[in-house]
């Protein structure tokens, strides 16, 4: 481990008793606890860090905070590794591992760099002018662009770590831990109101931390500590780091990111890495300060050209000396702070290079007094050096671009062009950004949701303003919140530091072949905007999605301003008439699994599970996903493969008796005085002839005419009939039935309750089925002239009360039989015992679908929302003498009376052997080229074990009247060709009488 | 009467997981079982007659406003939306509570449906308790907002639950339905590991708070 | 027009692109025009361009309310493919993917269509049986389909979940090799460069606010920038046909919705094909300059926002992170959305309309970019001959009441749903 | 994120509701209604930019179905009511 050579000997906020290891491209370095990454970097010395997008230029770290656009690593390894990682803000922790990225061998020697010699023939957009031809070259120049492309490598297995995700709620969410937000947190929490503070940082203080006057000047540093302690003090107060606002949303939603672990070499057990925070406020204080501005000239984007804050940030912050010979280059007065900062730890401050005439603020009489240079009406023109600035060339601004300057030795750059308040959050809530000259910024505009703006980044850039800012927005916002009197506490009566104004300057003129760079990460070039603005990519919009400008990781955090000032000066207009683009979420980038929280795996969705899941689990059921329900399909035994399984259970039905689980059908009580008129409504066919103790297949259809849903519905009691639905549409049916009832016909009194919860459901099915239920049911009379077919009963099973009703879905005899969900295993597992002396099999879905497929009825294959009652050959159902129910007025339509329309039919392939397989289409002859005619389709297909050959439903253009003839079944996709012959879609049992014994 | 199996059987383990503050687990979590759940749904707009019905059925007359429970004698009646009501007791041998409230609403525009098998009932209780349900749950759980007997069907990640604040340690009882219950069950577990977790047995939580 | 080329960008390096000429030029809108085109996106751009190039017609204005390419075109996920299962559908689509085949060079700028492949996942039996109907019917409509089981996913998408736990087990996919995608803005720029080329005047910055009618005719347009006359009018705003329609007193089977979509980091190279999954309500690909560029589902409320909300962005990052649990550290770097014009039946609305010299292309759902160039061709066809193009003959306005829709998914009259 | 005033419940999460399209739709007299009618009622669309009543179904709450206006622009939401009651400033359904 090598030592810090630039670290300070004294200062800072960093723990020196801490000290921790960390590797940089392999080599390993030490730093200590409170360090970021970059600062650690910077105290060993290392100045490139990274690459940039296009040219491969050599780039260093430019700021210390989350705008950074240059210092992005490669964080962590294998599955924890984390590409574009912003280097600043990384807190260090030992053992830490980083890697620089977009250079090819090594960040040293890159050869992608050679990209710089093409750089002519690299402008702006000039993928759009070639690699036209040939026809399909795009395809073969795209793979070499994509690999120039991108960033990071991203992490190739699944994340080790889990996130969390959780509503919040208070009165007032304050944004920002500096001084605005800290007023503003004390002035509401004083109130009584619930106060929730976010700081994106891990130390609460926002600017205060990096400002020398802040750290040694005693009345600062006194106001943050008493503002702590009381803050500290306040129980309804929560003050959370760590932790992003980074998007708002209607109606006052913040969604807030807390980074729990990041810091750490992994998170602690059972705690998340990050957890996204959805906080509702009902009103919200934005207290998220100002990004420093870049100035853009030649050679600007040459490691160790460092934004003046930042600079500041190193030294008071980390005690770490960024340079040891530095320039300073400000068009306003705050980076005078760096120059005295830098001269008090005994850097050289060569001078501070300044466009304005001359400054009467106080920081730069200071900086007079203290002997430190002050170039007035002048500019830095380039700066010079390979990986990393060597020196810098300053000129009269009125010379500029024309004549050489004076070069000034430096290996340090500071920089500042003025500041911009973070508007991002008000922007994102519907904002609209306000140009404001003196600031030369946008500062926020009329506020369009519950929310306000304090200090910084309201434009307020001295210390007492944003501290009286905050406690006036924070008794505000707890006002409208409904606490307190609205009455601001008293600010510090501190002296206001006098300021001078800033000199707009958004470029300075270069000579043509040097670039200067307005959005470093994507090597956006002042050059570039000139040839938008050119070619008529005058809108702001077009400019940025033309030059990506602002469309990086740090989405133009520090280039966004300069950029469009500078399109502004070619349209030759004010800036507020180009306007800005977008703000859109997130503020920073998000990892995606936050967003996912715990909803990954098995919770992506959760298991919907019947009263029999368990022993359908221990009896081997192979499982089928309906919904959200698991089903068995099948329980194979052992030796037995799924499609053997499935046979053997089918046939157990056809010859013997079998038990399904049938719990996950939908099952809604209907009951009130207008039951049964409710569902004559709701139904195509009949209801309110239905005797009580009598079940009945019904038909539902959409409005448009087309079925929806079918299931049996039976009348329990005069006023009271319980309805089954399909699984799939359980929720929409009973969603369906809600708003009929209360937004269509609300004078029907009829009460709708799903009860699928209530139930578990099993059909008990076959030839012996009868036998079984004798055995096991008590009190309930089921010879046919007790319970026939299309019978309801109650009685008991194993002790406890059932409802047995005698419908059929196999065309066997059967019964289904419902019981309180809590004993349906205990009935389950009576009907098995009762049924064991009569062979009895449970089944799953497929031999279910086998049985139904043989006896014709239709299920969601065939209702698949485009087929009508007639289509499915269900039309004598729909009741016309009714005058109304839903879907009767628009079954009369044209497309929907079309004789020709396909019709439900059977299949059976001519040679009596070949399988049939749904999705097949259906054609007369096939011989001809496409586009060829489609007439029919396959929906469900089955090898039927009772039949003894393959077998098929499906629809046919006027299929009824096609019986016998011979088409064919197409499957292309496997290169299948199966002539079949069509039938009756009812391939077992036609007269119905194995339902009656 | 018959033994009822819950829909946590086998997955509900009493003991300890996870990691604890010092003051010892943050959630405290079971399965109140062997209820008696019934819904009232009142027909039409006036429902005096049913609140009537619902008090001389069960001995507890309905809070008057909506999104409240009333309690009392180990019974309560929770607000469950327009005109319907959840009453819920201990099961007790030879009392229906769902035939009670049908002979007292024998009159009354009102339907009774028994939904004693429909809901997995938890209580959730401890300094963490809030913490725990803020993870899943988009309601305000706060005192101020929802004091002791406030009650609302709201959302624990995907499972539909009907919340009710029964004290202010805080409890909550949690109404699920059956078939989500153990997926439910779960995610709880695993969301409550970080502050740390006891696990009671079903029979430590019955009555009605 | 100046040719584009490697030798063109070569000789212009020489002078340091100082004399590139305009890509299009920023003309006063004239009294008049023969036809204007209401919306400067993809659809009305190709419109013009097709007017001028196959029909001669070329007294021709888009209008664009704001920056041209602004509208969905600017930002949907580009996604282009023909795997359709009606006979429309497939017609059509297929009919603009030969098109986009030849687009860069049709217009001299390079639209970088990536024909990359388009895989749908299957999750389920139920969902493989629809698949293969629909390959089925690409392939015997001539379209290139192939079904894929889960191994033949696996080696195409090896990041995809195929463990044990995956909540949406991966059965298999159907694929269409010839889908892919193509850069959004260069198509916006590429037709106005070419239409503007042959006479078309793009007028941005210009919101039509009044449709002129005298009896059952229109005859012109009010907008911000003056009154303007035309012979014939047509509409293509996208996620705007209900509210411009409605100012020439049309109502329409359309809602307007919201959908979002998002992009990640940029990236190396990680994701060579566009993948989708129905079931888990979400689709992604990889753009040319490496974000991943993902979406899902609507936000299912009627909105003309253009910016959505928390609840439909978690659902298709959740998806996204079921489907690759690889991703989960990545990082989301925007979000964004778009205005849907949601028809009743989720196809779209190309042809006539009760009106005389009105004509409609719209209703596009969350699909119409990549028709870009087909209803561009079957609209100017419709326009100049006041007759619908055989392609188009389907996507008339008078389907709904009469029953022939073209419901792909069977969703019925609910204009979310498909 | 929507907060969506539930008449019954309160202001609750987007979340919890199901979206239900356009209140002012009204179900034709089907004694009466023509063909167009039903057509209309079951396609056509206002589709205002603008200030929208709609309905939402507070499925996961007290599954009362709403009406709620909300503006399409903005996404604000200026009254809301029982599915039966009018908004306030609109007239009762008959
Ligand atoms: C998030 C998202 C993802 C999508 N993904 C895909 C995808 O992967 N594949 C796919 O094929 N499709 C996709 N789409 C759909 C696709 O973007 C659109 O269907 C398509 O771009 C529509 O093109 P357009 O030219 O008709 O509309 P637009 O590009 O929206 O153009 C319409 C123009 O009309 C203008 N306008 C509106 N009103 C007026 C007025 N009054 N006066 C003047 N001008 C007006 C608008 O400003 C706009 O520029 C997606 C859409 C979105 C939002
Ligand atoms: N001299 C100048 O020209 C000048 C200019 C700007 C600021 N300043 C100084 O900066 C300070 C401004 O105080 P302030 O409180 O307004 O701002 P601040 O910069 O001190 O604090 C803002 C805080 O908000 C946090 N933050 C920003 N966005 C966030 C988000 N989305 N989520 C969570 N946290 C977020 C930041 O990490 C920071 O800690 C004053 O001391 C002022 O004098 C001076
Ligand atoms: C295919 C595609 C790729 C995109 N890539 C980026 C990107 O790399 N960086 C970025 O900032 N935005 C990207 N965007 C989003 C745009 O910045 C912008 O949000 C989107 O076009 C919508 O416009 P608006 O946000 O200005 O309303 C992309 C958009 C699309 C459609
Ligand atoms: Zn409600």
């Amino acid at each position: 481990m090598s030592a810090q050579p630039f670290r300070l000997p004294a200062g800072g906020r960093i723990d020196r008793s801490r000290p921790l290891a960390f590797r940089f491209d392999g080599k390993p370095y030490t730093g200590f606890a409170g360090d970021s990454l970059a600062a650690a970097l910077l105290a060993n010395g290392v100045r490139l860090v990274g690459r940039s997008f296009k040219y491969h230029r050599p780039r260093g770290i430019f700021s210390a905070g989350p705008e950074e656009p240059n210092a992005l690593v490669r964080l962590r390894r294998e599955a924890r590794a984390e590409p574009n990682t912003r280097a600043t803000m990384i807190e260090l922790f030992d053992g830490l591992e980083a890697e620089s990225q977009n250079r090819w061998p090594s960040l040293g020697f890159d050869l992608g760099a050679t990209a710089s010699l093409f750089a002519p023939l690299l402008p702006a957009g000039f993928y759009y002018k070639t690699f036209m031809a040939p026809r399909r070259g795009w395809m073969f120049y795209e793979r070499f662009i994509r690999a120039a492309a991108g960033m990071g490598r991203a992490a190739e297995a699944p994340d080790p770590d889990h996130y969390e995700k959780r509503h919040a709620h208070c009165d007032v969410l304050v944004v920002g831990g500096g001084p605005a937000g800290l007023a503003a947190a004390l002035a509401a929490g004083r109130t009584g109101a619930r106060v929730l503070l976010v700081e994106e940082r891990a130390e609460l203080g926002g600017a205060l931390r990096r400002e020398a006057a802040a750290i040694s000047d005693a009345p600062a540093a006194e106001w943050l500590a008493a503002t702590l302690a009381e803050l500290a003090s306040l129980s309804e107060v929560r003050l959370l780091r760590r932790a992003t606002a980074f998007g708002y949303y209607d109606h006052n939603l913040v969604a807030v990111l807390e980074r729990v672990a990041d810091h750490l070499p992994e998170p602690p057990p059972h705690r998340a890495r990050q957890v996204l925070w959805q906080v509702r406020a009902p009103q919200v204080v934005l207290a998220t300060g100002a990004i420093e501005r870049p100035l853009v000239f030649a050679g600007n984007d040459r490691p160790q050209v460092m934004l003046a804050s930042a600079a500041r940030a190193y030294l008071n912050e980390f005690a770490v000396a960024p340079g040891t010979r530095a320039v300073v280059f400000t068009n306003n007065d705050s980076a005078y702070a760096t120059a005295l900062d830098l001269r008090r730890v005994g850097i050289r401050v060569t001078a501070v290079v300044d466009p304005r005439e001359g400054s009467g603020g106080d920081l730069p009489r200071r900086a007079r007094e203290a002997g430190i240079e002050c170039r007035f009406g002048h500019a830095v023109l380039a700066a010079r050096g390979r990986s990393r600035v060597s020196a810098v060339e300053v000129a009269s601004l009125g010379t500029a671009g024309h004549e050489h300057g004076d070069n000034l030795d430096c290996d340090l750059l500071c920089v500042s062009g003025g500041w911009s308040p973070t508007l991002h959050l008000h922007c994102q809530s519907g904002g609209r950004p306000e140009w404001n000259e003196a600031l030369a910024a946008f500062v926020p505009g009329r506020s369009k949701q519950a929310e306000r703006s304090a200090g910084a980044a309201a434009g307020a850039f001295a210390l007492v303003d944003c501290i009286a800012g905050g406690l006036r927005a924070g008794a505000e916002a707890a006002q409208a919140a409904g606490f307190g009197t609205g009455v601001a506490p008293p600010a510090p009566d501190w002296p206001r530091e006098s300021a001078a104004p800033l000199r707009p300057l958004w470029s300075v003129p270069a000579r043509r072949w040097l670039k200067s760079f307005v959005d470093l990460q994507d090597d956006v070039t002042a050059g570039d905007i000139g040839l938008a603005a050119r070619e008529g990519f005058v809108s702001v919009e077009h400019l940025k999605r033309y030059t990506t400008l602002g469309m990086g990781t740090d989405q133009g955090k520090t280039s966004n301003v300069n950029g469009l000032a500078l399109l502004a000066e070619k349209r030759g207009e004010a800036i507020p008439a180009v306007g800005v683009t977008t703000f859109r979420p997130p503020y920073t980038p998000v990892a995606i699994g936050s967003f996912a929280g715990r909803e990954t795996g098995r919770h992506f969705e959760p298991i919907r599970r019947t009263a029999m899941h368990e022993w359908h689990e221990s009896a081997g059921a192979a499982w089928i996903e309906a919904g959200l329900w698991l089903r068995p399909s099948c329980y194979p035994r052992s030796g037995e493969s799924e499609r053997e399984a499935i046979r053997r259970e089918a046939v157990a039905v056809r010859q013997g008796v079998g038990l399904v689980d049938v719990s996950t059908l939908g099952k809604i009580d209907i009951a009130g005085p207008d039951a049964a008129a409710f569902l004559d409504r709701v139904y195509a066919n009949i209801f309110s002839n239905l005797p009580v103790g009598r079940a009945r297949y019904g038909l539902m259809l959409r409005e448009d005419g087309i079925v929806f849903d079918d299931g049996t519905t039976s009348r329990l009691a005069e006023q009271r009939f319980l309805m089954t639905t399909t699984t799939a549409n359980a929720v929409r049916v009973m969603q369906h039935l809600e708003f009929l009832l209360q937004t269509v016909w609300p004078e029907l009194r009829v009460a709708a309750t799903s009860v699928t919860e209530q139930w578990a459901a099993m059909a008990l099915a076959g030839p012996k089925s009868r036998d079984v239920l004798a055995r096991a049911a008590e009190g309930v009379d089921v010879s046919d002239a007790g319970l026939p077919h299309m019978g309801v009963r109650d009685g008991r099973i194993a002790g406890v009360p059932v409802r047995i009703f005698r419908i059929s879905f196999s065309g066997e005899r059967a019964y289904e039989i419902n019981v309180p969900a809590d004993w349906g295993l205990r009935v389950w597992t009576a009907l098995l015992d009762a049924g064991r002396e009569s062979g009895i099999v449970p089944y799953g879905m497929e031999a279910m679908g086998i049985l139904r497929i043989e006896k014709g009825h239709v299920a969601g294959a065939e209702l698949d929302g485009t087929t009508t009652a007639a289509d499915l050959g269900l039309g004598r159902l729909v009741a016309m003498k009714k005058p109304d129910f839903i879907g009767r007025h628009m079954l009369a339509r044209p497309a929907l009376a079309d004789p020709r329309r396909p019709r439900l039919v059977g299949f059976v392939p001519v040679d009596g052997a070949t399988r049939l397989r749904a999705g097949a289409q259906i054609v007369a002859d096939s011989r001809v080229p496409p586009p060829v005619p489609m007439i029919g389709r396959i929906t469900s297909a089955a090898d039927s074990p009772t039949l003894g050959h393959p077998i098929a439903l499906g629809f046919l253009e006027a299929g009824a009247s096609r019986h016998g003839e011979t088409l064919h079944a197409l499957f292309p996709l496997a290169d299948q060709w199966v002539p079949v012959r069509v039938v009756d879609p009812v391939f077992y049992d036609r007269a119905g009488e194995r339902l009656h014994g | 009467m018959v033994e009822r199996r819950s829909a946590l059987e086998g997955a509900a383990r009493p003991g300890d997981f996870g990691t604890p503050a010092a003051g010892g687990p943050g959630v405290i979590l079971g399965e109140r079982r062997s209820l008696a759940i019934v819904q009232v749904a009142a027909l039409g707009e006036r429902d005096a007659a049913v609140r009537g019905g619902i008090a001389a059925g069960c001995g507890v007359a309905p809070a008057a406003e909506a999104s409240r429970a009333a309690r009392g004698g180990g019974t309560a009646v929770l607000w469950s939306g327009p005109g319907r009501w959840l009453v819920v007791a201990a099961e007790q041998p030879g009392s229906d509570l769902a035939a009670r409230l049908e002979a007292a609403l024998a009159t009354a525009p009102a339907v009774v449906t028994d939904l004693g098998h429909a809901r997995t009932v938890l209580r959730v209780s401890g300094p963490s308790a809030r913490d725990l349900l803020a993870k899943g749950c988009p309601l305000d759980l706060h005192l101020r907002t929802f004091p002791v007997d406030a009650c609302a069907h709201s959302l624990l990640g995907h499972a539909g639950t009907l919340i009710h604040a029964v004290d202010a340690v805080p409890s909550f009882d949690l109404y699920l339905a059956r078939s989500y219950a153990r997926s439910a069950w779960e995610w709880i577990e695993e969301s409550a590991a970080e502050y740390g977790c006891r696990v009671v047995a079903p029979a430590d939580l019955t009555g009605s708070g | 027009m100046a040719r584009y080329s490697i030798f063109s960008l070569a000789r212009h390096a020489l002078r340091h692109h100082e004399d590139w000429p305009r890509a299009w030029r920023d003309p006063q809108p004239k009294p008049a025009y023969d036809v204007v085109i209401v919306g400067g996106g993809g659809h009305g751009l190709a419109t013009a361009y097709y007017l001028a190039k196959n029909h001669g017609i070329s007294n021709v204005a888009v209008l664009e309310k704001g920056w041209l390419g602004g509208g969905n075109t600017g930002r949907n996920t580009t996604i282009v493919r023909s795997n359709y299962l009606l006979p429309a559908n497939a017609r059509f689509y297929e009919h603009s993917l030969k098109l986009w085949e030849g687009l860069s060079r049709e217009l001299n700028y390079n639209v970088m269509f990536s024909q990359r492949g388009v895989l749908n996942l299957a999750h389920s039996d139920a969902q493989m049986d629809a698949y293969a109907r629909r390959g089925n019917a690409m392939r015997l409509n001539g379209i290139d389909a192939v079904l894929l089981d889960r191994d033949g996913v696996r080696d195409m998408v090896p990041q995809l979940d195929f463990s044990a736990a995956a909540r949406f087990p991966i059965r298999g996919g159907l694929l269409q090799p010839r889908g892919g995608t193509a850069r959004h803005d260069a198509v916006a720029w590429g037709f106005a460069r070419a239409a503007d080329a042959r006479g078309v005047d793009i007028i941005q910055n210009c919101e039509v606010t009044g449709i002129l009618r005298e009896g059952d005719r229109v005859t012109g347009v009010e907008t911000t920038r003056g009154t303007i006359r035309a012979g014939k009018i047509g509409l293509a705003v996208a996620g705007h046909t209900g509210h411009v329609a409605a100012m020439a007193g049309l109502r329409l089977p359309i809602e307007s919705h919201l959908l979002q979509a998002a992009v990640s980091e940029p990236l190396k190279p990680l994701l060579d094909t566009v993948v989708t999954s129905g079931a888990a309500h979400v689709y992604v690909s990889q753009s040319d300059k490496g974000e991943l560029v993902f979406g899902g589902d609507l936000d299912f409320y009627n909105s003309y926002a253009q910016r959505g909300n928390l609840p439909a962005i978690a659902s298709f990052t959740t998806a996204l992170i079921a489907l690759f649990p690889g991703f989960g550290r990545l990082r989301l770097m925007r979000h964004w959305g778009g205005v849907m014009d949601m028809t009743m039946d989720g196809s779209p609305i190309i042809g006539k309309t009760p009106l005389r010299n009105f004509y409609i292309d719209g209703g596009w759902c969350y699909g119409g970019f990549k028709a870009t160039p087909g209803s561009g061709w079957v609209f100017a066809h419709t326009i100049a001959n006041d007759a619908p193009h055989p392609l188009n003959e389907a996507f008339s306005l008078e389907r709904f009441a009469s029953g022939h829709v073209i419901d792909e998914r069977g969703a019925g009259p609910v204009p979310g749903a498909h | 994120m929507l907060l969506i005033p539930c008449p019954f419940c309160g202001p609750r999460d987007q979340i919890e509701f199901t979206y239900g399209g356009d209140a002012t739709l009204t179900r034709p007299d089907p004694a009466t209604a023509s063909e167009e009618a039903w057509a209309a009622y079951v396609y056509l669309r206002d589709n205002p930019k603008g200030p929208h009543s709609e309905y939402w179904h507070h499925h996961a709450g007290c599954r009362a179905w709403i009406k709620v206006r909300r503006d399409t622009l903005t996404h604000e939401i200026s009254a809301s009511a029982a599915a039966t009651a009018p908004l306030a400033g609109e007239a009762g359904k008959p």
